[in-house]
């Protein structure tokens, strides 16, 4: 999908027609609310790696760690899934740079990372295993949850209370789905996640341009007006 | 605005500039040292950066054994003296999202006697 | 150490189409079956559904349905003095993965090897004497007949949804269909496809030149259909991504929508995927197998899961692999032609032209699998004398395209250069104005050409890879030179605005660009155990309670696509474990 | 068959910064030099330009500056008794590849290792008695004294940039540098980096505890410089994109830039790049080696290239490596404690607290790799008594930031949940008003951390991985333990508004999460043949003609980065290989 170019004017216009939506509602800024002004929903970007079904598990859970709010647009309008897809598409889910030779043996935590799927296989047998958990325990797969639900999945998924029958170790998958996360969210957009720099604006990362020889004095101690840029803005 | 008043602007304007010309060439080769690591002056040794030789008085991005960034390619600006200073005040700002990393020159005297300098040497 | 785990009646190791019909058969017959496929789990669904399936790179180009060479390959070399090198990028054969394997992602082409092939040693000794074969051309009888096997082709037919035209019901020659074909007891299931025009252009020209031009037997549903098992077909949609795509319209006859969910719905049937099989087990006495070893390659776990019988179904060159590995029977010995574990290993050869015919519209990406027109003049017409030609075998003739994905499929006339202006312009011209005439051929079992196991290297569980040396022969040349022939005669009766000649395939095989994935032999069915691996039931000669299934059973390679048969063979062999096995196990042919 | 080459006086395997520094000096001396590079050749203006190289995904995440454990890796184990398996992916530490080696990637900090570590067994025995040093663990003086490297310490600094401020120039200390460091001959080439709010905030708390804080000493030029070969640096440009990142303004000491040009102008020196070194030949007597083997990656070819001398330069795990695989000297066996080569393996510890200081701007993006003040009181003061804390060796306090990008680096006060609304909000809150204070730690070495090969596992080329055995053992906790309180208190006398505590680092040693790159030991020098691998010159004990040079010699690991010694003593072997050439033999009587 072409990297859409940040337009200023256009974000301007759409948060002051949002506030201003929302001022004459005078509601309290609900979820629904702010879903309903933010930003329009992103064009699909399509998927070049994941089912209908896997796809739907992975907006889901993207948009529940990043929720929409005045800090940032929701984890899919970032295009955090695209970037995940995107990577199981290419070479690191194909295992780029990982050791794959036999014989396999569990191990111990400290010794990484033994498994012998590569990543794209690990996301297809895990996405599986846990929509199954879900159906078993919450008789709905992960997307169909409703936030509660999908809280107490993630919380019991992340500290080791969840097994997957005859699945892949769950923890393994957590963390790896996990760093995804993060990565998508914060690498640059070329890779199709953290679009308009949503995630660098969070934090008020600067981005690509970095020559800060005189920035260094200048803004000791105080805020700098990060305005990030992408490889792509340079290209 | 008395005409008196406008014609005494304008004059300082003149002496500032030409303060400006006369920057010190010798203490300016001391300051290109910072260009150095990435530019070179002899005519089509490129580096990290395009060669310097004959850019005052030339477009952007016009030598085509180098890449030049987009940014200098749309920036259509002559290497004038004054486009020179106000590039090496702040490169982002004159020419935004550019990929040359340096900071800049903060002090006037700096550019001056730099801008002296490679005036003399980039023939 | 590996955990042992409770014993269960049969391991099926594979789930593909001879899996998925043992597992419906045996579990429905009682028996407590176990499935250990090495893939995923497989569904219309969830994993071939539109828009995702129409990926002709990550489908096609990048073979994502296919087994993943960085895990497990095999060595390639062409003769036993050459250093055999791994296959480290599928090319020339494109083994599945998963389950449904094959059956998920072929054309469909079904059909019926008869005696021409199941007696062919005793059929040319009789006609052109036993000096006409070369010596080390080691063909040899299979040990079954078509009569016997007739009824089991007809239950695979009507369980995938073949569409076709008979050519002969009961000795009596119907119009329209093959009249070489051997007898049917009754017509396809279904009809034939809609025709094509490529298809179409090469039948008029075929008929012209003498030949008897019939519609392809496929299993992609010309209608919607519900089989046997009331297993329910949608219609083919002519969509044009069908071999190495699965099917969204459930209209293509795949394991995954027919036999499998129903042994799926069946108590006594479990699979377990991800489970890569890495040994069978025999008892100390060597008569017996025990049941076979694997690894969840979830988590790296080993389990031994013991049976009382045991069934190879992972595809033909995975079932040579295993019995190679666990050390069942003799390996084959090129040098003393001992053995017979990899013995007569086959592949196919081919040709084929290309027409181009300025105006007229092909429209190559309205197709199907088996969308094409057929001539067996030189295949199974029995009447046709080989003696003069020299050659053993037969070739089939066919027009029209499969398919018109860009990637691979831009016909373009010879010399045309292959980038800048010109290459665009004759691109854009002739996509939608060619078409194909295309052969494929037999090959006969050579002394040389076999499966042994590679010295040097491994794959991903530490275990050597499998070798493969094979080259087409002589016999092979001959042929190929016979059919170049047949095909630019056709080609140019029909006067092409230009035509790109067929040339005969006499270079040596190349494992680069792909040919077929129709690799047979490696464990021969067969009369006797000094020439054989397994007998007319499939049943291992030496470990009663091993069968063996798939084109690795046949002796030798048709010019056939090798479905038909596998099917049959299945169905064949399980009424023979249900009826006979099963209730006094032990040999069913005597040694 | 491998083609067999014409034979050359010296061959180099590995052109990283040891590589590069001993392919211009011996080139320069006259000899006929050929470099074995197993990666590509590198350049700043073709592989470290913006913006391509303003990326963490690629450079920080997936590595694409390292070696490929596809291709080649270890297998880890904590203890012997442990079955090792594959490091699949890299982690806790990074080895390099490429012309330029780890010298490309690093951040710069160059420290002098003094006799603190070069006479560590004397010096404790001396102070504390034999008794205070555990029976397992086998630190032992390395052969070598800090006067001996002084001046090559100091031509490495001019090489490679070093901005720092002097502490001790000929015995006078200096306001402002560490008053602990060894005399030095004179200042570094350049001014320390301009100082960021959180060394300030640290210098001010560590002042007013007693301590001495000080600029770190880093290859980062603080401003244009021109060094004694005439290489020309740009002025550093706090980018913040340094660590695991090439320099695109040729402010970062780096080979690629400095050392390797110049070999490469000089026709006495030809660099083969994508040639995998496999083996390292010997002669029937073995007394000498006689070249390597390696195989050209690009076209799988095996060539044989004959040298008189041979150096390995190819970073310490590999330099290891190689020796076990070709079968020179004898193996380390830790039961028996006979052999040498994979003996004394040692890695580094540390621990750190992050300090949240409400309404305070750290700006963590704008810092060079060298952005970091520290103190060394409780590393090479020799005065503070380790007796009552029973431990050996020493930590080095520092405080300030390297590459704080934002996949790698959030920091949020502990117990913040991982994900959703309370997350966002406070990684926003806190990402650029924290700030840490951490340490980085020696390890002794101990009969049980070593190098061995694995005898299951192979790389790429079919030949066994080598397996490490390592875990922190108690002198480690111990001192862990110390550092972790120190941390805390001086934290605490910051009054931050909230502070993650620094805690010991007691847990099995995992090869997880990265740690350090810092991998020393496995061919140490010593003063006997019988407990060390190589002599004082870097010259194997077995085989006069092989130089073995990096961090593999270091017969312990001290707190501070390898890289100071390391550049110091290939500039010390280069000198001793020219003497060698006049006369080909031992340069030190076994």
């Amino acid at each position: 999908m072409k990297n859409v170019p940040f337009n200023r004017r256009a974000f301007l216009k759409s948060a002051v027609a949002s506030s201003a939506a929302a001022v004459s509602v005078g509601l309290p800024q609900s979820a629904q609310a702010q879903q309903k002004a933010a930003a329009p929903p992103t064009p699909s970007a399509g998927y070049a790696f994941l089912n209908p079904d896997e796809a739907a598990f992975i907006e889901a859970v993207v948009d529940h760690m990043v929720p929409a709010d005045e800090l940032s647009p929701k984890g899919s309008d970032m295009g955090i899934n695209t970037f995940i897809d995107r990577a199981l598409a290419g070479g690191w889910g194909k295992g780029d740079r990982l050791y794959m030779q036999g014989p396999w043996k569990q191990g111990v935590p400290s010794q990484g990372y033994q498994l012998p799927l590569t990543p794209a296989e690990l996301y297809r047998a895990g996405i599986a295993s846990a929509n199954a958990y879900c159906v078993k325990t919450y008789s709905k797969p992960f997307d169909k949850m409703p936030e509660t639900q999908r809280q107490e999945f993630l919380v019991a998924w992340s500290t080791g209370k969840v097994n997957f029958e005859n699945g892949p170790p769950a923890r393994v998958f957590f963390t790896m789905l996990y760093q995804n996360v993060i990565e998508g969210m914060f690498s640059d957009p070329l890779y199709g996640g953290n679009q308009n720099k949503a995630g660098w604006k969070m934090i008020g990362f600067p981005g690509v341009i970095a020559v800060n020889q005189q920035n260094i004095e200048k803004y000791r101690d105080k805020k700098f007006p990060a305005n990030p840029l992408g490889i792509a803005d340079m290209s | 605005m008395t005409t008196r008043k406008v014609f005494f602007a304008a004059a300082l304007a003149v002496i500032a500039h030409a303060a400006s010309a006369q920057g010190d060439p010798k203490r300016g080769e001391k300051v290109f040292e910072e260009c150095r690591a990435c530019h070179a002056i002899e005519k089509g040794s490129n580096g990290v950066g395009p060669s310097l030789h004959g850019v005052i008085g030339r477009r952007a991005a016009e030598l085509d054994d180098f890449r030049y960034s987009p940014a200098f390619k749309r920036a259509n600006i002559t290497w004038t003296r004054q486009n020179l200073d106000a590039f090496l005040a702040d490169p982002q700002k004159l020419v935004p999202a550019n990929r040359m990393p340096y900071a800049g020159m903060p002090e006037a005297k700096d550019r001056a006697d730099v801008i002296e300098y490679m005036q003399r040497i980039l023939k | 150490m590996a955990q042992k785990l409770k014993g269960v009646d049969v391991v099926l190791v594979g789930l593909g189409w001879t899996g998925g019909i043992l597992a419906k058969e045996l579990s429905e017959a009682g028996m407590k079956v176990v499935a250990l496929e090495r893939g995923a789990m497989r569904s219309t669904e969830k994993d071939f559904a539109v828009p995702m399936i129409r990926d002709e790179l990550r489908y096609s180009a990048r073979n994502d349905l296919m087994q993943n060479p960085a895990k497990d390959t095999l060595t390639i070399r062409n003769n036993p003095s050459q250093e055999a090198l791994p296959m480290r990028r599928l090319g020339s054969f494109l083994p599945g993965e998963g389950v449904g394997g094959a059956g998920v992602h072929w054309n469909g082409h079904t059909w019926r090897w008869t005696d021409m092939e199941f007696k062919v040693r005793s059929l040319y000794e009789e006609r052109y004497g036993k000096a006409y074969i070369p010596a080390d051309m080691t063909i040899q009888d299979w040990g079954i007949t078509y009569a016997e096997l007739e009824p089991y082709y007809d239950r695979f037919e009507y369980t995938a949804g073949i569409s076709g035209k008979a050519g002969n019901i009961r000795g009596k020659i119907q119009p329209g269909g093959s009249p070489f074909e051997a007898p049917r007891a009754r017509e396809y299931p279904l009809p034939p496809l809609r025709s094509s025009l490529a298809g179409e252009m090469f039948a008029v020209a075929a008929s012209a030149n003498g030949y008897h031009p019939f519609p392809r037997p496929t299993a992609n549903a010309s209608r919607a259909y519900t089989n046997p098992d009331g297993a329910r077909l949608g219609a083919c949609q002519y969509c044009g991504f069908c071999e190495r795509f699965g099917c969204e319209a459930n209209a293509k006859g795949s394991p995954h929508i027919t036999v499998i969910p129903i042994a799926m719905r069946n108590p006594n049937f479990e699979l377990r995927t991800h489970a890569w099989v890495t040994k069978v087990l025999k008892d100390s006495g060597g008569k017996r197998v025990t049941g076979v070893t694997y690894t969840s390659v979830l988590n790296g776990e080993e389990y031994e899961q013991p049976a009382q019988l045991v069934i190879l179904c992972a595809y033909a060159i995975n079932n040579v692999h295993l019995m190679l590995l666990s050390g069942l029977g003799v390996p084959y010995d090129a040098v003393t032609q001992k053995g017979v574990i990899g013995k007569n290993y086959c592949y196919q050869t081919g040709a084929g032209a290309t027409l181009f015919f300025e105006g007229r519209h092909f429209n190559p990406f309205m197709s199907t699998g088996g969308l094409s027109m057929v001539a067996d003049d030189y295949n199974t017409n029995l009447d046709f004398d080989r003696g003069p030609h020299g050659f053993i075998g037969g070739y089939s003739l066919s027009g029209g395209m499969t398919g018109g994905r860009p990637i691979s499929f831009r016909p373009l006339p010879s010399g045309t250069p292959q980038w800048g202006k010109a290459w665009k312009a004759a691109t854009a011209q002739w996509y939608g104005s060619a078409m194909t005439i295309s052969s494929s051929g037999s090959v006969m079992a050579n002394r040389y050409n076999y499966y042994d196991l590679d010295p040097t290297y491994r794959n991903a569980f530490g275990q050597p890879l499998m070798r493969m040396t094979f080259d087409y022969k002589e016999n092979e040349h001959r042929m190929s030179r016979h059919t170049a022939q047949a095909i630019n005669e056709i080609a140019k009766s029909m006067n092409p605005t230009s035509l790109n000649p067929a040339t005969a395939r006499t270079d040596p095989w190349t494992v680069v660009p792909y040919q077929s994935t129709h690799n047979t032999g490696g464990t021969i069915m067969g009369v006797n155990p000094r020439t054989s691996a397994v007998n007319k039931y499939l049943q291992s000669w030496d470990y009663h309670n091993l069968f063996v299934m798939g084109a690795s059973v046949f002796p030798h390679n048709s010019a056939y696509n090798p479905t038909g048969p596998v099917g049959a063979l299945t169905y064949w062999t399980a009424e023979a474990i249900k009826k006979r096995y099963a209730k006094n196990p032990g040999p069913l042919v005597s040694a | 068959m491998a083609t067999r080459l014409k034979e050359v006086d010296a061959v180099i395997v590995g052109l990283g910064w040891t590589g590069g520094i001993l392919a211009k000096e011996l080139s320069a001396a006259g000899l006929k030099v050929v470099a074995l590079e197993r990666g590509k050749m590198f350049s700043t203006a073709e592989d470290f330009q913006v913006p391509q190289v303003r990326d963490e995904l690629r450079y920080v995440q997936r590595h694409e500056l390292m070696q490929n454990a596809a291709r080649d890796t270890l297998t880890i184990r904590n203890n012997p008794n442990q079955e090792a398996l594959p490091m699949r992916r890299l982690g806790s530490f990074l080895p390099g590849e490429g012309a330029g080696g780890s010298g490309m990637h690093w951040s710069g900090h160059t420290w002098r290792w003094t006799d603190m570590e070069f006479k560590v067994r004397s010096r404790y025995e001396e102070r504390y008695g034999k008794s205070f040093i555990p029976a397992d663990m086998t630190i032992q003086d390395w052969g070598i004294t800090y006067a001996e490297l002084e001046p090559y310490y100091d031509k490495f600094e001019r090489v490679a940039a070093v901005s720092g401020k002097a502490g001790n120039i000929d015995g006078q200390i200096q306001p402002g540098g560490n008053p602990f460091e060894a005399p030095r001959a004179r200042e570094y080439p350049l001014p320390p980096l301009t100082p960021i709010l959180a060394n300030e905030v640290f210098s001010a708390a560590a002042k007013n505890a007693g301590y001495h804080p000080f600029p770190r000493p880093s290859a980062n030029a603080s401003r244009a410089y021109t060094n004694p070969d005439g290489v020309r640096f740009g002025a550093c440009q706090y980018c913040g994109f340094c660590q695991r990142f090439g320099c695109e303004a040729n402010a970062k000491g780096s080979p690629h830039m400095t050392v390797i040009p110049i070999a490469m102008r000089n026709p006495n020196f030809e660099l083969r790049t994508h040639a995998w070194v496999s083996k390292i030949l010997k002669d029937a007597s073995g007394k000498r080696v006689t070249g390597v083997t390696y195989t050209n990656v690009l076209n799988g070819e095996e060539f044989e290239q004959p040298a008189s001398i041979v150096l390995l330069t190819a970073y310490a795990l590999n330099n290891v490596h190689l020796m076990l695989l070709s079968g020179l000297g004898q193996p380390y066996d830790p039961v028996s404690q006979k052999g040498v080569i994979g003996k004394n393996y040692c890695y580094q510890t540390g621990a750190g607290a992050t300090l949240f200081f409400e309404g305070r701007n750290f700006n963590p993006f704008m810092s060079a790799g060298g952005s970091s003040a520290s103190a060394d009181d409780f590393n090479t003061n020799w005065d503070f008594d380790r007796g009552k804390h029973g431990w050996i060796g020493g930590y080095n306090l520092s405080s300030g930031f390297n590459t704080a990008l934002p996949i790698g680096y959030r920091p949020v006060p502990r117990g913040t949940p991982a994900w959703g609304k309370e997350w966002k909000a406070a990684t926003a809150k806190w990402y650029q008003t924290a700030m840490n204070v951490g340490v980085s730690g020696s390890v002794m070495a101990n009969r049980y951390n070593y190098f061995d090969l694995d005898p299951t596992y192979r790389n790429a080329f079919g030949q066994p991985l080598m397996r490490m055995t390592f875990d922190y053992k108690e002198n480690e906790h111990k001192m862990g333990r110390h550092a972790a309180q120190v941390i805390n208190d001086l934290a605490k006398s910051m009054n931050p508004t909230r502070l993650n505590e620094a805690t010991a680092r007691t847990e099995p040693w995992t090869v997880v999460p990265y740690q350090s790159t810092h991998n020393t030991g496995g061919t140490i020098m010593g003063t006997s043949p019988r407990s060390s691998a190589l002599n004082k010159y870097l010259q194997s004990w077995d085989y006069h003609n092989l130089f073995v040079v990096g961090a593999n010699v270091f017969a312990h690991n001290a707190s501070y980065n390898p890289t100071g010694p390391v550049g110091a003593l290939a500039y010390w072997t280069a000198d001793a290989v020219k003497r060698y050439t006049k006369n080909p033999a031992p340069l030190v009587s076994a």
